[in-house]
């Protein structure tokens, strides 16, 4: 690792209890291959104890720290410095998008945890229902027997990018029908009826961000599409089962 | 449960499969169809429809008038369903929604019966 | 002092439109709206002007004269752009709607938008020199 | 007399698991947290559910704890757990000279385990080094420590406990006779100082117990131990792997969703409140974990994060009893109102909150049986629905 010193700009958003969002810029001497949180916890430490911002895990499993970097929703306890800004250049820090803010960087997300329990997004499962790319039959036998914690870590990074959660706050939003779509879907129950509604599936308009900033390999725009495919399925063998 | 379940847990009124499909078949056919239009209303019939002789001999061919019609069905119906599904965007409550369907489902078949009758005057002159 | 736990911030019709971060897809989503909204208004607008035919050969060759003049042909070759951009467009998000190159929707739209492009110049050469 | 008034200051494992079992004994029960929930070391631990047998050598008390506490939160949480068991292999003559006091270390603190030979171990973990000698399965286990804590505190808060996070406890309320009667606090998201009357205020903030029990004039005798783990991209294992042999730097390597976590070190600090990862303990964490599991070496890194562990008393580091302490300060420091509960390892936060539950009750005269060792807990997520 390089032993080479930047200095930066941290630009933080602050914003305590419903005033209007501003700016404060910390001048920060950094190591590029440190983690845009690491920063940010320097200047809590050493700098302004007033600055909140939510953090657990510092290694992606625990989806606390997710904020815009430069305008990009990015999960910054593994975003490296050098990845986002130069040697004495700018790195602006806000809260994600579509979540009320507490104060300063941290987010209320209690909105996209409460849907994940309503639609009844799994936080563990068998390994080879975990990864989307890899279909459940390709996996060894003896995988079969292995539980593991989901992709998804509930980031709201998402949902923050998504242009269709930005409009109305029904929309149920990627990472919850991601969640959806993991679990076989059993036409007319209660997730299939909140997925195929106008807050489900069909509010999305296919501008794929929320995979596009997805950390965790969670892919939840093809999840989407996925899940419009099983709908269409149910939807046109219900009319055969009427007839 | 919570407040959250009341308001989407009943899955509104809304943009369901059905729509969708229309809305996607009907794109796909514009595709065609509307290049067919460029195509043929202004580069292939001679004078480029540019004036009201060339419009009236195009239309007295009653596959043209059909053609047209089918043409203007698909191209209202897809663009008014796309345009409700950028109306959901305003997260319109259930009865605003209803108001929505109304308006919409009336300019849809108003535009197409405007559109037979003027074909069918322009077949007829 | 909770903050209200189960509410998202309220988001505005309009921010929908939010450039700031977005990659290709969110940029092609954008111009698809923008793109539909624009097809949508010269329908009716196309609808309204048809009418004249209805009242003989006036109005209607009075109106096209009208639109000879090269701002009104601009004005009809970026419908013509929409409409390609739309369409072409539209065929992407069928296919990945139907799972078909979902991990390679950013190639497919700059290869469509290539598509486009010589569309639109071949009818723009049409226009402007008929 | 209506329901006593706890606060308990820290909402890391301790503090929620706390809140709990207070909450369900008849307390009122207000969490004090100056960040979120898990944002001290809890967060950052390495996520390991011990089964014990890293210490049940040396350290049998720690060791029966974790292997009891291992077998409760699978039961009680299991929406947070990958129960994959783990695998203590040794890679070479060193490590076999381990394999007997293992064993009987195991037996007597009754860990199960199941020795395999080499190619049994390299077909249920392909992935593990080739030069493997021998092999124990043991039931260990990988949690996500954000989750675990908020699992705890969801079913608190379900029990009526109020947790106030963004409030930073600056300093004690002391009455005439130097009872601890509440916490003088900052509420950060307003910057507006508050006040809260409690009847007796528990202080779990792990590494940081000392700062508060400062402020009462008393001290415990912690030493925040510092360690850093490395996470890398890639699921090469289903099962926790550790090295059969005392504890050591980088001994174990645990998958983690699509991640493998190699941990730890141990290393001393005085500020408390920003540790810098030390590179060249990253590069250990490289050359031990690619020893247990080859292809880490080709990994490319996650995360590199350190976790400061509240190690109590005398011991040197590594040698330091890992299990934990519950302190009235009635007893040692004549500060009644005050108890603090520190140490121990993630996996037995259950039982910290047990033992603590026990004194605060005993200082009330309620003799309240703890129920938490059967009770599931409700989903973490319930923290968000619930007002």
């Amino acid at each position: 690792m390089s032993k080479t010193k930047w200095n930066i700009i941290l630009r933080v958003s602050r914003q305590k209890d419903g005033e209007q969002p501003h700016f404060d810029e910390f001048n920060l001497e950094v190591d590029p291959d440190e983690y845009v949180l690491d920063a940010v916890e320097r200047v809590w430490a050493f700098m302004d104890r007033t600055v909140c911002f939510r953090h657990a895990c510092h290694h992606s499993t625990c989806g606390a720290c997710g904020m815009l970097v430069n305008g990009v929703e990015k999960l910054t306890c593994i975003t490296y410095i050098r990845d986002v800004t130069q040697n004495g250049a700018k790195l602006t820090v806000q809260p994600l998008r579509n979540f009320p803010v507490i104060s300063d960087l941290a987010v209320d997300m209690g909105s996209l945890y409460s849907r994940l329990e309503i639609v009844g997004a799994r936080s563990v499962l068998p390994v080879p229902e975990a990864e989307v790319e890899k279909p459940a039959s390709s996996w060894p036998k003896e995988d079969q027997q292995y539980i593991r914690l989901a992709d998804c870590i509930e980031c709201g990074l998402c949902i923050s990018a998504c242009p269709s959660a930005a409009t109305s706050g029904e929309y149920l939003g990627p990472a919850v029908l991601a969640g959806l779509q993991a679990n076989a879907l059993k036409y007319k129950s209660l997730p299939f009826n909140l997925a195929d509604s106008q807050d489900g599936v069909w509010r999305c308009h296919s501008a794929f961000e929320c995979t596009e900033v997805c950390p965790s390999f969670v892919d939840p725009a093809r999840r989407i599409m996925n899940l419009r495919s099983q709908i269409i399925r149910e939807r046109l063998s219900g009319l055969f089962r009427k007839a | 449960m919570s407040t959250i379940i009341q308001n989407i847990s009943k899955p509104r009124a809304g943009e369901s499969t059905w729509l969708w499909l229309i809305k996607i078949l009907t794109g796909g056919l514009l595709v065609i169809l509307l290049l067919v239009h460029l195509i043929v209303n202004h580069f292939v019939v001679e004078g480029g429809l540019m004036t009201y002789a060339n419009v009236v001999a195009y239309f007295q061919n009653p596959w043209i008038v059909f053609m047209e019609i089918c043409f203007l069905a698909t191209v209202v119906s897809h663009s008014l369903i796309a345009l409700r599904s950028i109306l959901l965007d305003m997260n319109p409550a259930p009865n605003v929604l209803n108001i929505i369907n109304w308006v919409l489902g009336v300019v849809g078949v108003g535009a197409v019966v405007y559109g037979v009758w003027l074909a069918l005057t322009i077949a007829s002159k | 002092m909770e903050s209200q736990h189960n509410q998202p911030s309220p988001g505005k019709f309009w921010n929908w439109f939010n450039p700031v971060g977005r990659k290709t897809g969110g940029w092609a989503f954008i111009l698809n709206r923008i793109t539909a909204l624009g097809l949508t208004f010269y329908l009716f607008l196309h609808l309204i002007v048809l009418g004249q035919l209805a009242k003989g050969p006036e109005g209607y060759d009075s109106f096209i004269a009208l639109m000879k003049n090269p701002i009104a042909v601009f004005g009809e070759l970026l419908v013509v752009a929409a409409g390609i951009i739309h369409g072409l467009n539209g065929i992407r998000i069928a296919l990945t709607t139907f799972g078909v190159s979902i991990s390679t929707q950013k190639q497919l739209f700059y290869a469509l938008m290539a598509i486009a492009l010589i569309a639109i110049l071949f009818f723009g050469i049409r226009m402007f020199t008929a | 007399m209506s329901k006593p008034h706890a606060i308990i200051i820290g909402a890391g494992f301790t503090g929620t698991a706390t809140a709990h079992d207070l909450a369900l004994r008849g307390f009122d029960v207000t969490v004090v947290e100056r960040g979120d929930i898990c944002n001290g070391t809890s967060g950052r631990t390495h996520g390991l559910l011990h089964c014990g047998g890293r210490y049940a050598v040396k350290d049998q008390e720690s060791a029966i704890e974790c292997i009891d506490e291992n077998m409760i939160l699978r039961k009680i949480v299991p929406s947070v757990i990958e129960p994959n068991g783990g695998l203590f292999i040794a890679l070479n003559d060193k490590d076999m000279l381990y394999r007997e006091s293992f064993i009987q270390g195991c037996e007597s603190c009754h860990i199960p385990l199941e020795e395999l030979t080499p190619e049994q171990a390299l077909r249920l973990e392909p992935n593990i080094n080739p030069k493997v000698l021998t092999a124990f399965l043991i039931p260990d286990g990988t949690f996500d420590p954000l989750r675990l804590a908020l699992s705890f505190a969801a079913t608190a808060k379900k029990n009526g406990a109020k947790f106030r996070t963004y409030t930073e406890v600056k300093g004690l309320l002391v009455d005439g006779k130097g009872t601890v009667v509440g916490v003088k606090a900052t509420e950060r998201r307003t910057n507006q100082p508050v006040e809260i009357r409690a009847d007796v205020v528990v202080n779990a903030t792990g590494a940081w117990a000392g700062e508060i029990t400062e402020m009462a004039g008393a001290k415990v005798p912690i030493k925040p131990t510092p360690g850093v783990m490395v996470a890398y991209e890639g699921r090469f294992v289903q099962r926790a792997v550790n090295r059969l042999d005392k504890p050591g730097d980088g001994d174990i390597v645990l998958p983690q969703r699509r991640m493998v976590v190699v941990g730890t070190t141990s290393f001393e600090i005085e500020d408390l409140d920003y540790v810098p990862v030390l590179e060249d303990h990253v590069e250990l964490m490289l050359e031990r974990g690619a020893e247990l599991i080859p292809a880490i070496r080709t990994a490319k890194v996650r995360g590199k994060y350190m976790a400061t562990r509240p190690l109590i008393g005398s011991g040197e580091g590594r040698s330091a009893a890992r299990t934990f302490k519950c302190y009235d300060h009635k007893e040692t420091d004549n500060v009644d109102g005050l108890v603090t509960i520190t140490g121990g390892k993630a996996t037995t936060l259950r039982a910290m909150a047990e033992k603590t539950a026990d004194i605060v009750c005993g200082k009330f005269g309620m003799n309240v049986p703890c129920s938490t060792k059967e009770l599931p807990l409700i989903s973490y997520r319930q923290y968000y629905l619930l007002p």
